[in-house]
């Protein structure tokens, strides 16, 4: 059977030589940073080397990058170890309404640490105002947090505006760059933020890295207290085998960085053509120009997400989707529902996220077996029979 | 490991029983608030048995999978019966259902006595609506 | 050169055939643990497959095993969500003396949120009185962590008879067994404890997982907040190939514990005897039978620690020390200074610990090169020259 | 990446001018509140130099080429041009230090200085205890 990897955003693949420079860390360099003896050198240098070059790959400095475990850790670590490095100044925090729920549920963390929390709202592509953001600070207003790009609908901020706005207002500015960092170029300095998110596996590197760079001379509490790991700002026996695949994935996105998104940003516009062209009643959600270069999302009308990707699945195409239905926790995105969509066009929704590995083909056998899936689909769906009633 | 059964794959994939039924001796629907599920049960009794099941359903795999099975265990039991069919029951037919999409197996046994509830009323006969709930408290 | 890898306490060599295990999880079945469609399917069965065998390893249930990156969240996780989660009982924690830095550390944190945190002294031997941790707890006491072992001395605690304590007290009762979970057979029930940490690269697996088991029932705030990982608990990406690694490393200590443990204790108690008969004014540390079963630990008067471990490191031996000078922090060992060693002898701190890796010859060894390293250290130090002067 | 450079390690493994000086001129002894770490020189001072400088050390590997490179460094110059020698220069001398090991280049230094001091002091002149400084801020 044919079969396409098209969810990129749920991880991407691991390179052959990612995992080739990872393999000597499993086996004779197993040795702990922190060790003074020889069994220390080799990893220590490892992880100075892979601090350098996650540092160049957003354009920071080697002693700004605090590895951790995951995005995830990361965001949760920006939000609430600068919220809480900061309160003297104030309590109030600002995030959109789109972040990850790692920004989104730390910020709900924040709250009941006794922070007030203002979320903003996002137009009908996902784009954030940053008049929006203006008119959000406050003089306690101590932190910032608005995501680079959106891993749902792929849409990315104008963070660099934004950035000037909470920066001239004096306080701190986060943004979650694990959907952009290694696929887009980061340039911090240009970005104008103090602190950015970023996960190995999502540029070709293994689960279990993240990191956080952060600004030098920004104080920030700890959220692993511990060991003397990190400069004592993340404790923990360093995960040497990931950071030095992360290390490698970094050095590998800095150098393929525009040709990688050359190739991606053709399919998925073929793709963001081809599929409204074959289905009716299907919406492209996001932003037609400011988004993901492998990112192609939509909304099928009269149909449910989970079903069409059990059925792509039985096709042999991995996809995701921001249904209801397909969120453990019963809820539809949030991301969708916050650009103003209405719940059954959401319980619709269907996205495709491109890898290295994609090739012209998939597009093609993606659009040949998607109509029949929701063609099947809709023949069971008593809201396109009212539809085709006229009774919506 | 499979989020779903096999029983559940092999209905969702083949979902028995789909469609209307033309001049239907009872229609019911049901949504669910919290997910957006929906599904349309219709029916034909005869001599106090289901005589023909159908459906519509919107919804994940489960719900497709959940509206395949009930059609079948409806079809041809007495109406009596067919109100005694919980949601366990259902869940159990399928080999069981992920914690989370449990509900699922709510929404077609209700849809289903929903229609019964109209054939009811069609016949003249005064129905209160009632909720289809388990007696027992498998569900966790 | 002849070499022996004899600080195991750092970090365990992985086991080739845990890291077998694990390279599927980073070619072909890279796919994320949480996606619906056939890439996600492996992971997930591997991921609850680690978490029975983790779970084994200690006498608990699958659904109490939350994974974590490191043995360090375990303990922040354990030590900061139960103390949030329990705080409207009351505001007090009980810790001892000597909790690694991970558990010392995040009780500070919680200071600073408010809770007091008292701290329970240890003996020469570095145990805990249980009667002590009795009469440490108050009507507004929720939770109590004691270490099952501690790493730099290996002395093993009454846990069981502690426990007993706590609860009958109504308070929680949370165990650090980083030292112990798969290097010594642990029963949760047995020890009756509510939680318990571990990490994977103290037991012949890989760095990046961790885990905490937590009694199921038991209420805690989640450290890292975000998506449904981990029941809701733990969010993140799992590091899929970290757990698999985990649960194999589990699976093969479960079943080779007791032969692990002969070997080791066999050479151990060799080393205890056969270094204070070579090296005058040598102090064996930590208690002399409720100890690891790989533990070796002295004190060597009058000279330095690290410069032991560098002359160690010439002659190809790794090993490690509590002293001042090997601390980042520049901090002599908490954990000896408990025990009521004065600051001079615990700079001469010495740690061995062994793996299975270790043979006879390597005590031996050690045993051959470590004299003259000390006579020739003492030869330069003004300590030793005033003791032969007969000043101190 | 080691953490000491290779200058420190040879001045670490060979240490020059280890020992005692029977009947020296000056002793001078400085101890490290931090660490913990001890040194003490002895001097010979002839015609306002030192012509020998030897010394012993409780301390780490950093603390022990601190007292060997600084013993080197001392030998043969004026009591002057001693009294200048800085822990950032020690430190430089040595290739550098580890951030946390900087500590100990003041070590050396000052325990040279205690000794120039003693020894000041028995010829009956009147010292002012110094302490030895950076002049400059090249220590982050
Ligand atoms: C924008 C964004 N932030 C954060 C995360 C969390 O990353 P992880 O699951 O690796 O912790 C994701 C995951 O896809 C993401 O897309
Ligand atoms: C007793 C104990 N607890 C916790 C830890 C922390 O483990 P990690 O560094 O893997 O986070 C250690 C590390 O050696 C330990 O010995």
């Amino acid at each position: 059977m044919k079969s396409a990897y098209l969810d990129n955003q749920a991880t991407t693949p691991l390179l052959p030589e990612v995992l080739e420079t990872m393999l000597p860390f499993f086996k004779e360099s197993f040795g702990n940073a922190q060790s003074l003896h020889d069994w220390g050198d080799a990893p220590r240098e490892a992880l100075e080397d892979a601090r350098a070059e996650v540092a160049k790959l957003i354009g920071g400095r080697p002693e700004e990058i605090i590895f951790t475990a995951s995005g995830t850790e990361a965001n949760n670590f920006a939000l609430k170890g600068l919220a809480q490095a900061h309160q003297s100044k104030g309590k109030h925090v600002v995030i959109s309404a789109i972040e990850h729920f790692s920004v989104l549920h730390s910020a709900r963390t924040l709250e009941k640490w006794g922070f007030e929390v203002t979320l903003v709202p996002v137009d009908g592509y996902a784009l954030v105002d940053p008049k929006d953001v203006a008119s959000a600070m406050r003089k306690e207003t101590i932190l910032v947090s608005v995501m680079h790009a959106n891993g749902e609908v792929g849409t990315i901020q104008p963070v660099a505006e934004i950035a000037k706005i909470v920066t001239a207002a004096g306080a701190l500015f986060h943004t979650d760059a694990v959907a952009t960092a290694g696929t887009i170029p980061i340039d911090v300095a240009e970005l104008g933020v103090d602190a950015l998110s970023m996960a190995a596996n999502q540029f070709y590197g293994p689960k279990g890295a993240g990191a956080l760079w952060l600004r030098k001379g920004t104080r920030i509490i700890p959220l692993l207290d511990g060991g003397v790991q990190e400069g004592g700002r993340r404790a923990g026996t360093e995960n040497l085998p990931a950071i030095v695949g992360m290390g490698k994935a970094a050095e590998i996105a800095k150098r393929d960085i525009q040709s990688r998104m050359a190739k991606l940003v053709g399919l998925r516009d073929m793709l963001l053509h081809r599929l409204p062209a074959a289905i009716d009643h299907v919406l492209v959600t996001g932003h037609p120009t400011q988004r993901l270069p492998g990112h192609a999302s939509f909304c099928i009308e009269f149909i449910e997400g989970e079903s069409m990707l059990m059925l792509l699945s039985s096709k042999g195409i991995a996809a995701s989707s921001g249904s209801t239905c397909t969120s453990r926790a019963l809820k539809a995105s949030h991301v969708l529902t916050a650009m103003g969509l209405p719940a059954e066009i959401v319980q619709g929704s269907l996205l495709f996220t491109f890898g290295q590995q994609i090739t012209e083909g998939d597009v093609g056998y993606l659009v040949e077996v998607l109509p029949p899936i929701v063609d099947r689909l809709r023949q069971m769906s008593p809201l396109y029979a009212d539809f085709l009633k006229g009774r919506r | 490991m499979p989020v779903y059964s096999e029983k559940v794959m092999d209905h969702f994939m083949n979902p028995r029983n789909v469609g209307e039924i033309e001049n239907p001796d009872g229609v019911g629907e049901e949504g669910n608030p919290v997910c957006g599920d929906m599904m349309t049960f219709y029916i034909k009794v005869a001599d106090g048995r289901l005589a023909d099941v159908k459906y519509k359903t919107f919804g994940c795999g489960a719900a497709i999978a959940v509206a395949s099975i009930v059609s079948e265990m409806g079809k041809g039991k007495t109406l009596e019966e067919v109100r005694n069919i919980t949601p366990t029951m259902v869940a159990n037919e399928l080999g069981g259902l992920p914690k989370n999409k449990f509900h699922c197996s709510n929404l077609g046994a209700q849809a289903l006595n929903n229609a019964i509830d109209d054939y009811l009323r069609k016949q003249g006969k005064e129905v209160k609506s009632r909720e289809v709930t388990n007696h027992d408290e498998e569900e966790e």
